[in-house]
């Protein structure tokens, strides 16, 4: 199994050396520069072409693109213009939070998910079932960011319950209990609604499968064999059904990293996605190029990790 | 089952309706209630009102109670990103970390009438002008945030900052190369800056090559601020802006100092026990940046006291509110209409006039400014935060601003006459003109992408336009985004014939960087030499002479006005709502309440 | 072949059968009345909005700015859904943007499912270096973070409109119908009546698309139709972080993003809130619709 | 052929389960009355859609409750199946009454290990603990003729052949030591050498454990070699029961004699095989009155069948339904009678 997973992790080299490539010359043909919001009466335009070819803006694309991928083979991936700090300092600090909201999310995501999949799959074609179908088809149908707006609105504004912007109050020390939760605090509101819109695709998967699961004939042997009901559930099929949704973790966490630009924007919650869309009004390059090869990372390591979960919990899955 | 589907759905949309119809009775109550904003009787001079329908807003206000001693102001900074936290006056290149700096500036001058010096502040400024010398001199007992004394070595430190080899910001510029000897110390040739010169512990003498009026606006290279050398001179210039010392705990000088920091989110300030004026009377002060979409709500839940930068397109979300008031001064900037009428050579770094331009036509340039209703525009959809501009000097400047000039009234009777006298006819009878020629005519306006009312806007532009027979099109068929859209206009694209953009002015209304023969910025590349004098005397030597000066003003003034290049379109109002519990606030540019003065009269905001 | 399909349709249980035929389809919608009640209510939705946005409705009326108007409240003077910041009619922009949306929606499913399928069926059918090829281009861009590189590419575009768009989206979108379609095909292409066609000398193209495409068309109308659902989404999406159509294009995503403007959201709910229904209703419908498909194509689920 | 005792093991009467389509019960076995006895092999033999499945799913309630309803008697020890609770049903299942699956890797949770499938059925029926469990499921996988127990036990059902797997549900089937088996198509999924190895099996393991085994199929092949007695279902009744001999010496009804020319026989070069086309119909079509077969026959005038048809005597433990039998011939292609 190592053996594949080295490969795969090598396979990734040069899929990730062409979306460098890619996304270089790509941010590079957006028109502007990060000293273009520099323009005021006050600035010397001299002093902002002085400061574009210090950067190299006027070296040929493929020279900047060495000097540029050359750093960056050394985990140097340039300065972001606007932030003046190192791009790994300024993506360190937003991954940080992005991360923190990701896991949050994805725990509740399955909180929220697997009971509802699991109990509409058990009790198909019921009440319940129809209603938790109805949910997942509305929370799958409504347009995401109307809904987060419409709680910022209601949760954060009218009722107060939440913070509506930031990451922890400036008044807490680090490291104390209270610092810690009042983070979590900010964490609640964007995490509570991303996972009620983001249950759909699990909650359908895990009531077809159970569904699916529950005419298999191994189920029939089960029940043949005499053991009541409630373990026929819980060893055959949810067992059985749940264990390909471990293998979607990979994915889940990928897709919700896509989902941040949305879910940031309107929570104004400063980690990745906030950080991309502002870098791209500012054409902070270096900061777009390293994120999407960051994003783009992730995915394939997203989809490795599936890979590696199935092929744990699924004994007809080998990889080796 | 279908019923049951149906009712569950219908369920969730009266949920909606009903949140949205609750809400929109808490805040959008249609009916003015005719409650003015509170006033005293110092605070109701009309701010820079040049038309009737701006809203009476006060620059100042004070609210009733007992202050307290000590509290916190909370304190929102508007904007959707994080801030850089680069503080730094050397360095600092966003306009928000410059907001959070106003509360430990390192400013030395004092300014007054029109942001020109005065001895009032730390420093005191001596400009002998025969020998352009300038001598700054440290008046008062002034101590740094930690406690050291303020010396000549801290004046000099950011000249040796900004002229460094290692320097990257835009702050080592034509302006600052005024001073003698900083080229020479730029290339490291020299050691220190030759014409920057310690006399004593207290003062410092600066050569430059010329000096301007624009000295006594803290121009020619002249340098407002001071850093703490004490606590910088061992990091390298270079690594500066990431240091400790630049982003985390600053040295200063302003009435509070760092306390705690939560990077891009918000900072907590304490009273700075050292600062000159005397110890503020508030404990703490905490900004916090707050995107745009909450801050009304913000304000109305009472979990701000003031907002800076709030979004004048929100103006409906605070303006009835009973917990604050919302206090109004003129912007440093004016929106305008310019024409392209060339191209910048940049060999010879100059502009060039293109004769054969499109809209090389004076009468053309003159009926599409008449054509456009401004006035309709910042009643409705500025609610009278913006006023039409009649010229190119906002009225914030009292001593060069005129208010006898007019602008361009909106008269589209005048446009047509001045379109039928110049040639431009609708031959076709489509109700287009067409050109002079008779051959079609349409003209590309280049706009930069703000709001959802912006694009309202100049839809309602090109129908005043049209109604006068001008077809004026959008460059890309849509609002250009800002990055685009001054790259396009700098690079004189030929897909712009006009283009709406805005300046703001700096505290230097000079306009010869904007409209200069070599200016890079002069989008217009209008240059006479006409304009090139009447450029030349405002920053002249006599121009020291604020009358002169004013006079210079004028004549630039109305030399603009008849050739129409830049039609003024708005001047601006920047709205800050203020809580109650607030004791005492003017933000009038002039009289600015000091932050060590600011009080509470309550623990928490008023909701 | 046809009477034993016939067979399992009229069995009670069908044990087990090639999900193939139209006929699966029009049964399973016939059991399923919300689906069938989508599918017509998507289709009459569609037209009406065709019919009234090209013939009924003059756009330059609608988008006509109206100072007086401005914000005026649904049923007030002749607006049924009111009016927005510059008087312009929301019901007519409603229309205009639905249409605009679904014209997007459909260009690009359209255009990435084309591609899509045709790349899969030819990788399927000639498998070897073409499908090692295609595959590993596909692998590469299946793993691109799409929505970055999509706003990166529209700040490029000078001139972005409705086209543009369909072409920027759609280029990110073939891949996954590729990769469904190929995997497909490459088992099916080993079946006894291709090889068989094969000997006859049918010509490749013939085979590709007259055999083997009809035998996945089940799979592939469920495909497509979730596929619709997910580019309506994107549009919207896209209008709402900026980077969508400039609002003289009115689209439903456009329309919704007004409501970033929390004075709108709050109490001018004219304006962004009937789109948002829009496309709820919309997305439900398809997603019904969508389901009863899966079914017909998945023996297992089916109603009866 | 072992000894077959008369001691009724398990006794069917007036059985009907039925299926809901649409709020509406349809039979799909209908009024079936059958007996087990004691180390017998009763072959229940059909056309697909017949309902022989769903007969022997009623026998261990292994049928959706939901959407199927038991109406009769099934008797056992006293007790009527039909009418127990799934929890006192679990008490039989696995214990009194095996049941072995048509295809063994879809019976086999492919997510567990043979050992622990096997040991999971005596977790509830004995008081063996972990080990002796382990002790148990080696032993039974001996007993099915798995030489290499230990390592098999371990593995997972994809890494099994075809014939492992029906031996494994043997096992599976066994592990409560059952008075009844109930066998649904055992071999049917399997290759003909693997098929005769596992009724080998089957049948060494009747005579050694003396259960009553219900064996559904369709194959008369099978039928043939280890079957005592066959009943044979036709549109969810039963039409013909016989002993195994006395069927194919003497087939009576139509269908049953229809069902028999269809296995080629190689005595019988000459004789033209004679089968009656068409198929079973629907559940929700199914005619409820007359004579099911009727609409097969066609040509045979409507007065042969009885109106209410009922199983006849017509020998020594051989049951016919509906009296058409005696007039039946097979309709010629060229329009003779053929006997």
């Amino acid at each position: 199994m190592w053996k594949t997973v080295i490969r795969r992790i090598l396979i990734m080299i040069p899929q990730l050396f062409i979306l460098s490539l890619l996304i270089f010359i790509l941010a590079k043909q957006m028109p502007g520069d990060p000293f273009t919001g520099l323009i005021t009466p006050e600035t010397d335009p001299n002093r902002i072409e002085e400061l574009r070819i210090k950067a190299g803006f006027y070296d040929p694309w493929y020279v900047q693109y060495y000097n540029w991928i050359t750093n960056a083979a050394q985990g140097d991936f340039g300065q972001s213009y606007t932030h003046e700090k190192p791009v790994a300092s300024i993506i360190g600090d937003r991954a940080e939070k992005t991360f923190a909201l990701a896991l949050f999310s994805v725990i509740l995501v399955y909180l929220i998910a697997i009971p509802l999949g699991v109990i509409a799959g058990r009790y198909h074609d019921t009440f319940v079932d129809k209603t938790i179908v109805l949910y997942s088809f509305i929370s799958f149908a409504i347009p995401a960011f109307v809904l987060y707006l419409i709680f910022v609105f209601v949760f954060g504004y009218r009722l107060m319950w939440f913070p509506t912007s930031g990451t922890v109050d400036v008044s807490l020390d680090p490291g104390t209990w209270e610092y810690y939760w009042n983070k979590f605090y900010h964490l609640l509101l964007p995490g509570i609604s991303y996972a009620i819109l983001g249950t759909t695709g699990i909650i359908q998967y895990l009531r077809t499968e159970i569904i699916d699961a529950k005419t298999m004939d191994y189920v029939k042997t089960a029940r043949s064999k005499g053991i009541p009901m409630k373990k026929v559930y819980s060893r055959h099929i949810f067992r059985n059904s749940l264990l390909p949704i471990a293998a979607f973790l990979g994915f889940t966490i990928t897709g919700l990293l896509g989902g941040s630009i949305f879910i940031e924007s309107v929570f104004a919650y400063p980690g990745m996605g906030k950080l991309f869309i502002d870098s791209i009004l500012s054409r902070d390059y270096s900061v777009i190029t390293a994120l999407v090869m960051l994003y783009g990372f992730l995915a394939l390591l997203g989809s490795l990790l599936s890979d590696i979960i199935l092929s744990i919990v699924d004994p007809r899955i080998r990889i080796d | 089952m279908k019923k049951k589907y149906w009712l569950l759905l219908s369920t969730v949309f009266a949920i909606m309706l009903v949140l949205a119809a609750c809400t929109e009775k808490e805040t959008g109550s249609e009916k003015p209630t005719d409650k003015e904003p509170e006033k005293t009787e110092e605070g109701a001079k009309d701010e820079g009102g040049t038309t009737a329908e701006q809203p009476t807003l006060a620059s100042e206000v004070t609210n009733e109670g007992d202050a307290l001693a000590g509290g916190t102001l909370k304190y929102a900074l508007v904007t959707s990103s994080p801030f850089k936290g680069v503080f730094n006056w050397e360095l600092y290149q966003d306009k928000y970390d410059s907001e959070i700096m106003k509360f430990t500036t390192n400013v030395l001058f004092d300014t007054g009438e029109d942001f020109l010096v005065t001895d009032k502040g730390i420093a005191k400024l001596d400009v002998d002008v025969d020998n352009n010398k300038a001598t700054v001199t440290i008046q008062h007992d002034v101590k740094w945030s930690d406690g050291t004394p303020l010396t000549a070595d801290d004046l000099i430190y950011p000249y040796e900052i900004i002229g460094h080899p290692d320097y990257t910001g835009i702050r080592y510029d034509d302006d600052f190369q005024n001073i003698v000897g900083v080229v020479e110390y730029n290339a490291g040739k020299a050691d220190t800056i030759s014409g920057i010169k310690k006399i004593d512990d207290k003062s410092i003498e600066i050569t430059f090559k010329k000096v301007s009026p624009a000295i006594y606006s803290i121009g020619d290279g002249l340098w407002g601020y001071a850093a703490p050398k004490h606590q910088l001179k061992d990091i390298p210039v270079a690594d500066l802006i990431t240091s400790d010392a630049v982003r985390k705990s600053p040295v200063t000088l302003g009435a509070f100092k760092f306390d705690k920091l939560v990077d891009g989110e918000s900072v907590q300030f304490v009273a700075n026990e050292h600062h000159w004026r005397g110890k503020p009377k508030l404990d703490k002060v905490v900004v916090q940046v707050v995107p745009p979409a909450s801050i009304g709500e913000g304000l109305r839940t009472g979990q701000y006291d003031m907002a800076s930068s709030y979004p004048t397109n929100q103006y409906d979300g605070v303006k009835d509110l009973t917990n604050l008031t919302v206090l109004a001064r003129p912007e440093l900037a004016y929106s305008y209409v310019g024409f392209k009428l060339g191209k910048y050579d940049t060999n010879q770094k100059i502009n060039i006039t293109d004769e054969k331009a499109k809209m090389n036509d004076v009468k053309l340039r003159e009926a599409i400014a008449y054509a456009m209703d401004i006035e309709q525009v910042t009643e409705k959809f500025y609610q009278g935060l913006r006023s039409r501009a009649t010229g190119l000097i906002p009225p914030v400047f009292a001593s060069f601003y005129d208010s006898t000039l007019e602008g361009y009234n909106y008269d589209p009777e005048k446009a047509k006459a001045i379109l039928d006298e110049a040639g431009y006819k609708d031959v076709d009878g489509d109700g287009i003109r067409e050109d002079k020629e008779g051959k079609k005519f349409s003209i590309n306006l280049a706009s930069m992408e703000g709001s959802d009312t912006d694009e309202a806007i100049i839809e309602y532009y090109r129908q005043n336009w049209k109604e006068v027979g001008l077809d004026v099109q959008l460059s890309t068929g849509r609002l250009i985004e800002f990055q685009s859209f001054y790259e396009k206009v700098e690079m004189d694209d030929k897909e712009i014939d006009m283009f709406m953009a805005a300046w703001g002015t700096g505290t230097n209304p000079s306009p010869a960087g904007l409209y200069g023969k070599g200016a890079t910025f002069n989008f217009s590349r209008f240059v006479t030499d006409e304009l090139t004098a009447l450029l030349n005397d405002i920053d002249s030597k006599e121009a020291m002479d604020p009358a002169y000066r004013g006079k210079a003003f004028r004549a630039w003034e109305d030399y603009m006005f008849a050739q129409a290049t830049t039609v003024p379109m708005y001047f601006r109002l920047e709205i800050i709502p203020v809580n109650k519990r607030v004791k005492h606030l003017n933000i009038d540019w002039m009289n600015e309440t000091k932050w060590h003065e600011v009080e509470l009269v309550a623990e928490n905001p008023v909701k | 072949m046809a009477n034993k399909n016939k067979k399992t349709v009229e069995n009670f249980k069908s044990e087990s059968s090639p999900p193939t035929g139209i006929q699966v389809v029009l049964r399973e919608f016939k059991k399923d009345k919300l689906a069938m009640f989508s599918f017509l209510g998507i289709i009459a939705l569609m037209v009406a909005v065709f019919v009234i946005a090209s013939w009924i409705i003059d756009k330059e009326a609608v988008m006509k700015i109206n100072l007086i108007e401005r914000f005026t409240e649904p049923g007030v003077s002749g607006y049924i859904l009111g009016a927005d910041e510059a008087g312009r009619d929301m019901f007519g922009q409603l229309i205009i943007g639905a249409k605009n949306s679904l014209l997007i929606a459909i260009a690009i499913t359209i255009l990435a499912n084309v591609v899509g399928i045709t790349l899969g069926i030819i990788m399927g059918y000639y498998g070897g270096f073409i499908d090692n090829f295609f595959m590993r281009i596909i692998d590469f861009f299946i793993t691109l973070p799409t929505l970055m590189i999509i706003i990166v590419v529209v700040t490029i575009v000078p001139k972005y409109g409705i086209t543009e768009l369909i072409f920027i989206i759609a280029a990110f979108q073939w891949m996954s119908t590729a990769r469904l379609v190929r995997s497909k095909a490459l088992s099916e292409a080993r079946r006894d009546y291709i090889s068989a066609s094969k000997t006859m000398g049918t010509s490749d193209f013939a085979i590709m698309f007259k055999g083997l495409l009809p035998n996945l068309s089940s799979l592939l109308i469920v495909e497509v139709t979730l596929n619709f659902a997910g580019n309506v989404g994107i549009e919207t999406g896209l209008s709402f972080l900026g980077f969508g159509l400039p609002p003289s294009t009115p689209s439903l995503g456009t329309l919704i993003s007004y409501a970033m403007n929390p004075i709108i959201l709050s109490s001018k709910w004219w304006i962004w809130l009937p789109a948002s229904i829009l496309i709820l209703v919309l997305m439900l419908g398809i997603n019904y619709v969508g389901q009863a498909l899966r079914r017909s194509a998945d023996a297992k689920q089916r109603l009866g | 052929m072992g000894f077959v005792s008369t001691k009724e093991l398990l006794t069917i009467r007036n059985l009907r389960t039925s299926f809901r389509i649409k709020d509406t019960f349809y039979p799909a076995v209908d009024d079936v009355s059958l007996t087990l006895r004691k180390n017998e092999i009763l072959a229940i033999v059909g056309e697909s859609g017949c309902g022989k499945s769903t007969l022997a799913t009623s026998i261990v309630g292994l049928h959706n409750s939901i959407h199927t309803k038991v109406e009769g008697e099934i008797l056992y020890n006293n007790q009527n199946l039909a009418n127990l609770t799934e929890v006192q049903f679990n008490k039989l299942r696995g214990n009194d009454i095996g049941f072995i699956f048509q295809d063994p890797l879809s019976a086999l949770n492919p997510l567990m290990r043979i050992g622990e499938q096997i040991a999971e059925g005596l977790i509830y029926h004995t008081k063996l603990n972990k080990k002796q469990r382990e002790a148990r499921v080696l032993e039974l996988l001996e007993q099915v003729g798995i030489s290499n127990a230990s390592r098999v036990a371990n593995q997972f059902p994809h890494q099994l052949s075809g014939g492992m797997r029906q031996r494994v549900m043997i096992a599976i089937a066994l592990s409560g030591k059952p008075a009844i088996i109930v066998a649904d198509e055992p071999t049917t999924a399997l290759d003909v050498t693997i098929q005769a190895q596992i009724l080998d099996l089957l049948k060494s393991l009747q005579d050694e454990i003396q259960s009553g085994i219900i064996l559904i199929t369709h194959d008369l092949g099978v039928v043939a070699e280890i079957a005592d007695r066959v009943a044979v279902m036709y549109a969810g009744e039963i039409i013909e029961e016989a002993p195994v001999i006395e069927l194919f010496r003497n087939p009576k009804h139509p269908y049953t004699r229809s069902l028999l020319n269809s296995i080629p026989q190689t005595h019988s070069e000459n004789e033209k095989l004679e089968i009656i086309q068409g198929m079973v119909p629907s559940l929700m079509k199914l005619p409820r009155e007359g004579c099911r077969f009727s609409s097969r026959v066609p040509w045979l005038d409507e007065s042969v069948h009885e109106k209410n048809p009922k199983l006849h005597e017509v020998g020594p433990g051989h049951l016919v339904r509906c009296t058409c039998w005696q007039h039946f011939y097979f309709e010629d292609k060229e329009g003779s009678v053929n006997g």
